[in-house]
């Protein structure tokens, strides 16, 4: 995040004061992860407001208008606090370790994602070389965190919403690395920062560099996956507030749902930033500073997200099931095939 | 078919189940005797037509001492309603079912049987349906006591009674 | 919390526990079930097998209530049986007191309550979608339909000060004249509400997810809807041409033209598609009775203490959600000495048992919506 | 294989214009009315609190303790006593309890002398116990000209007794 | 090469306190506490629940984990071949097609089965 020439000023600092190495490196490691915190607790109250006032405006009303003066814009710290005095209660008949382990593994697996999200360029926490591979891995924990509350509540709800979870996480992850592979093809490196740089030029000199213009089928493949991947409308069949109640997390209260709550919106994030680098050219983008070029068009992505959520219905799991498997899985190999070819054609052998 | 034609095809096959018999309002109103109500019933239904059953409901003649069960019974294909009332004794009311002619008889059956106490014999699954299960007596009998039931003050009601206290 | 379960005790006995299947409450306390409704469902999976209905949280004995007032006194109270279609049970029940009294009522009465109970069908039918809506987890689509709906209230208030429990019409005819402009504002919301069908189906009718939910999903064939004497849209749904407005007319609906829509499979989807043309079709006979209204007066002179000839009466008219029915028996005084509502919603709930078996969880909520009840009616 | 993709085609189109619409509704203007700085307003027959009118001329409640409305009052909820014969009867007390009111327009249908209202336009009623909501002659008093059944929309400078409201048809009458 | 997952390893553990901080900590002191029976009973819309959830799951949800066993693995060869594709040419091309034409055959083959169908 600073250059390194600084940093090595900084640790030698330290070392002439006779502190061992390590404490000046986990000082900085701290302040990157309570950045890191800081963002993604900003970012999910801002997203949380965001979606009611766009849900709010979608359905002709207005939304919070109260909490803070301008248009609401508070309503979310006062949520978060409410969540906070909220009482904690954790059923009798619960499997108490795996209920209290939950919303640990939920919240741990989705800020561990964020060690690879490249804001800019130099602002990403540690750029490793397998970069998208090691989000793929890190975000199916958050399943697991899933199935964990929805069996530890020991409620029939949670534990429907638990099954549903488990076969659509493992039903989307395929189609979902499978429609990475298409760019992956082209880029040749898992390295995040790779990835966005592959991406600097321009398509016949008119049409930006980003890989969604010659892969728009893998991108829509993609983020259908995504909105899967997070549970969200019209894929939220394990939390389906009108048939499960709300399913996984049906039995948690105060600040345990907040975790929840924060890790979902954290993931939306992630799924969008990974669609922006990997699709929309990360960082790329003329006059504006980078990071804000990113946060742009992952905050578009997020919209276009909040937006399917007010407009569509629910899908059954059975039809959850079949546009996993018999729609998005061939559409994507066909779309792996295709490139394959393409970039064995226009490609100059070496 | 016209009401008289269906009181007079009833009249002809069970003459001595039927207590009165008349048109009022465009429908057959007949009264019968409860001990062979299934098979007028099936009659209605499966020879004269009628197989849409709109209601069943009790009532209580406690002056008579006797329970009544009326079927308005009319059907989809053809004009023409029948109002058929079974009557039983009040201290033995006790019925055939008609759930095996029409699956809506069930509920309405249960109803009855929930707000009246009139049995139903060969009822599937007769038991209370609005009230609790451990409900002790037959609200809609005319003679039901209950200290919790306060009763409209019809007779008693002249100018300057005392409001009833609203508490906080 | 621990209500006897006589019952219960007696299910769980006569199952034997098998490990794959489980028994869960859906209800009283779920957002699908449009009130305090419990099913207990036994789940094989996901797949329904069997459904037991449970009723009677909002019963609050309407009946012994009806018993205990003068026939005018219940017209506030049939507002709470169906709150979603208070005017249509005020028409209903004052159309019975009216048979049974053999009173007349004036010709613009007639007309106002053609307008009126139509305008009161597309509101219950709009709230009915735009809860289907919810069921099947389109928020959006609920808003806009209450928005619509809200219109409706605000030209009932207009015209009877209240927004849900109307308690407008009297036996005779209507409590009031409808206020200076009214028909004119009727007239104005017709206008903006068609063009906001197409848009609901949109969001609907044209959605692939929507179509996918609910196309083949609670299938009940028409015998089962005659034996369980389904009525309304769930017994139109189930391709039987049948309407109480046509069929055995009541007030002036013989002066009305319209069609009567009717879905050919039985399914969760004709029963939507019915009741979304119903909507149309309610604006066509709105319209008619604009052009046709004639002036005058509105409540046909009445005795001021009202008392039926000895007798009863099955009356019915077609409500939003099917036959309601009043049977009344009097014995010649100020009082109905028995009074029986025949709730359309609860005869239709009847059949769910029927419909609900080898469909998910997902589809019992869309099945249910599809019946559309209101449980103030079914409990009474 | 041909059906297959024009299924996903026809999916994929469908949503598309169904968020095409929600995307439309993003720009149109709320209906929301933020209710305590925004108002309402309330068609005239709106019915809310009750009020025992009163003669313009003489300051008077019209009231003659009939007891009328307190007999067709499904809820029961009206009660009242009066002193006074003939033409000079008055009520000595009236309390109408609205934690039981159905709001049915019954009472104010069936008074003779046009002395209860329920058009007032005072819909804020809320209390923090239940006896709050109970009224009696002093609250329900009118502090002016109210419309009823009868008077449906005389100015308070007309004349307070006209049968019917001007300009015809508004509010009609009964029977 | 290690040294590359410190952050990895720091975020997890940094997730894990932030909850535990924020739930058994902040919370706790600031929450209140009246448990009673009938609230700590598991929710099942307000009746008693009937028996457990913890039932045996039925075989026919294994498929899918199959499934998705076999296609995670092979995703896994995939991503090595996309990475080095364009230095081996048509070879990987042609190799990588007949893997994967196998793995569709068998995705047919489950299609066919019916082993996709949810129920």
């Amino acid at each position: 995040m600073v250059s390194a020439g600084a940093l090595e000023q900084f640790y030698a600092l330290f070392e002439a004061w006779g502190i061992p190495w390590i404490v000046p490196r986990l000082a900085i490691m701290l302040g990157v992860v309570s950045i890191i915190i800081g963002f993604i607790s900003v970012s999910a109250m801002f997203l949380i407001w965001w979606e009611r006032k766009i849900s709010a405006h979608i359905q002709a009303r207005f939304g919070p208008m109260r909490v803070g003066g301008w248009h609401g814009w508070a309503q979310s710290i006062a949520d978060g606090l409410k969540l906070l005095l909220k009482e904690d209660i954790i059923p009798t008949r619960a499997d108490r370790p795996v209920f209290i382990l939950a919303p640990i593994v939920v919240f741990a697996a989705s800020l561990a994602t964020y060690v690879v999200i490249p804001f800019g360029p130099g602002l990403i926490v540690q750029d490793l070389n397998i970069g998208i591979l090691y989000i793929i891995a890190i975000s199916s924990l958050t399943v697991v965190g899933i199935i964990m509350a929805g069996w530890g509540s020991n409620n029939k709800y949670a534990a429907l919403g638990a099954l549903r979870s488990a076969a659509q996480a493992v039903s989307y992850e395929v189609p979902l690395v499978i429609s990475l592979l298409g760019p992956l093809l082209l880029v040749g490196s898992l390295r995040m920062t790779d990835i966005v740089e592959y991406q600097g030029g321009t398509w016949l000199g008119i049409l930006p560099g980003w890989l969604i213009v010659v892969q728009p089928l893998a991108f829509l493949i993609y983020f259908t996956c995504a909105v899967a991947e997070t549970n969200r409308l019209p894929f939220d069949i394990p939390e389906a507030e009108s048939e499960l109640v709300s399913g996984f997390h049906v039995e948690y209260s105060g600040m345990r749902f907040a975790i929840f709550f924060l890790a979902e919106y954290a993931n939306m994030f992630v799924v969008c930033a990974i669609a922006t680098t990997v699709f929309l050219g990360g960082w790329q983008g003329p006059l504006l500073a980078p990071w804000v070029w990113f946060l742009l068009k992952t905050y578009f992505l997020l919209f276009v997200m909040i937006w399917l959520r007010w407009t569509l219905a629910r899908v059954r799991v059975d039809q959850l099931m079949h546009v996993a498997w018999k729609v998005l899985l061939p559409l994507a190999f066909v779309n792996l095939g295709i490139t394959g070819l393409l970039v064995l054609v226009l490609s100059p052998m070496g | 078919m016209t009401a008289e034609e269906i009181l007079q095809q009833i009249q002809s096959r069970f003459r001595e189940e039927i207590r009165t018999a008349e048109v009022r309002r465009g429908e057959a109103c007949v009264t019968i005797k409860a001990d062979r109500n299934f098979e007028i019933c099936r009659f209605i239904k499966e020879e004269l037509g009628y197989d849409y059953l709109n209601c069943l409901s009790g009532v209580d003649w406690t002056a008579d001492k006797e329970m009544e069960v009326v079927y308005a019974i009319s059907s989809l294909k053809q004009p023409g309603k029948i109002i058929l009332r079974a009557r039983v004794p009040q201290d033995e009311p006790v019925l055939r079912s008609v759930v095996p002619l029409w699956g809506t008889a069930n509920w309405h059956e249960r109803e009855a049987f929930d707000l009246f106490g009139i049995r139903f014999e060969n009822h599937p699954d007769l038991r209370r349906i609005l009230l609790p299960e451990d409900w002790i007596g037959y609200p809609l009998r005319k003679d039901y006591q209950d200290e919790r039931f306060v009763a409209y003050p019809w007779e008693d009601r002249k100018p300057g009674s005392v409001p009833r206290p609203t508490t906080a | 919390m621990t209500t006897i379960n006589l019952h219960l005790q007696q299910v769980k006995e006569r199952t034997t526990e098998s490990m794959e299947e489980m028994w869960v409450n859906m209800g009283p306390q779920h957002p699908s079930t449009h009130g305090v409704l419990r099913l207990l469902l036994k789940l094989d999976g996901e797949v329904v097998r069997e459904c037991i209905p449970y009723l009677g949280y909002m019963h609050r004995c309407h009946e012994k209530i009806g018993e205990n007032r003068a026939y005018v006194q219940i017209i506030p109270y049939t507002d709470r049986l169906d709150y979603l279609a208070s005017m249509y049970n005020n028409w209903a029940y004052c159309l019975a007191c009216e048979r049974l009294m053999e009173i007349s009522i004036p010709a613009r009465a007639e007309y106002l309550r053609v307008i009126i109970g139509e305008l009161q069908r597309i509101a219950s039918h709009l709230i009915w979608l735009g809860t289907f809506g919810l069921d099947l987890g389109n928020f959006t689509l609920f808003m806009w339909c209450f928005r619509e709906r809200e219109m409706i209230l605000d030209l009932f208030e207009a015209v009877s000060g209240q927004r849900i429990n109307y308690s407008f019409m009297r036996i005779g005819g209507l409590a009031l004249d409808v206020p200076e402009g009214w028909l004119a504002d009727v007239k104005a919301f017709l206008a903006w509400f068609t063009p906001r069908l197409s848009e609901y189906d949109r969001l609907s009718t044209d959605n692939i997810i929507w179509q996918k939910r609910i196309q083949g999903v609670g299938i009940l064939k028409p015998e089962d809807a005659i034996s369980y004497a389904c009525s309304g849209p769930m017994l139109r749904g189930s391709g039987i041409r049948w309407d109480l407005r046509r069929d055995d007319p009541y007030g002036i609906y013989d002066r009305f033209e319209f069609d009567i829509p009717v879905g050919p499979n039985g399914d969760v989807w004709d029963r939507f598609w019915v009741r979304r043309q119903e909507m149309e079709q309610s604006v066509k006979i709105v319209e008619q009775g604009l052009k046709a209204i004639p002036p005058g007066p509105v409540l046909a002179p009445v005795a001021k203490k009202l008392r039926a000839p000895v007798g009863d009466i099955y009356s019915r008219v077609e409500s939003p959600r099917g036959e309601l029915g009043h049977y009344i028996v009097a014995d010649g005084s100020e009082r109905p000495y028995r009074y029986k509502v025949r709730a359309p919603t609860f005869v239709n709930l009847s059949a769910l048992p029927v419909m609900l078996p080898g469909y998910m969880v997902a589809d019992a909520v869309a099945i249910l919506g599809s019946v559309d009840i209101v449980l103030c009616e079914v409990d009474r | 294989m041909w059906r297959y993709l024009r299924e996903i085609w026809r999916g994929f189109w469908s949503i598309l214009l169904s968020m095409q619409i929600t995307l439309r509704y993003l720009f149109t203007r709320a209906v929301t009315v933020q209710y305590p700085e925004e108002k309402r307003q309330l068609p005239t027959r709106a019915l809310t609190q009750h009020v025992l009118t009163i003669d313009l001329e003489s300051q008077e409640l019209k009231c003659t303790a009939c007891d009328m409305c307190a007999r067709i009052c499904p809820a029961n909820c009206i009660h009242l006593a009066g002193e006074g014969k003939g033409k000079a009867r008055r009520p000595k007390w009236f309390v109408i309890d609205h934690n039981l009111c159905m709001y049915c327009n019954l009472c104010v249908e069936v008074c003779p002398f046009d002395a209860i209202s329920m058009w007032t336009g005072k819909y804020e009623l809320g209390g923090f116990s239940r006896t709050n909501l109970v009224y009696d002659m002093e609250t329900m008093h009118a502090d002016g000209f109210y419309p009823t059944i009868m008077t449906p929309r005389s100015p308070p400078g007309a004349a307070a007794k006209a049968p019917a409201a001007p300009g015809g048809g508004k509010g009609g009458g009964k029977g | 090469m290690a040294a590359d997952y410190a952050y990895v390893a720091l975020f997890l553990i940094v997730g894990l306190l932030f909850v535990v901080l924020n739930i058994d900590v902040l919370s706790r002191i600031i929450r209140p506490a009246n448990p009673t029976p009938e609230k700590l009973t598991t929710y099942e819309c307000g009746e008693d629940p009937i028996g457990g959830p913890w039932l045996r799951i039925h075989i026919r949800y294994y498929l899918f984990t199959l499934m998705f066993i076999l296609f995670a693995v092979e995703t896994v060869f995939l991503f090595l071949w996309a990475i080095v594709y364009r230095s081996l040419g048509l070879f990987a091309f042609i190799e990588m097609m007949i893997f994967i034409v196998i793995l569709l055959v068998g995705l047919a083959y489950a299609w066919a089965k019916g082993a996709l169908e949810w129920v």
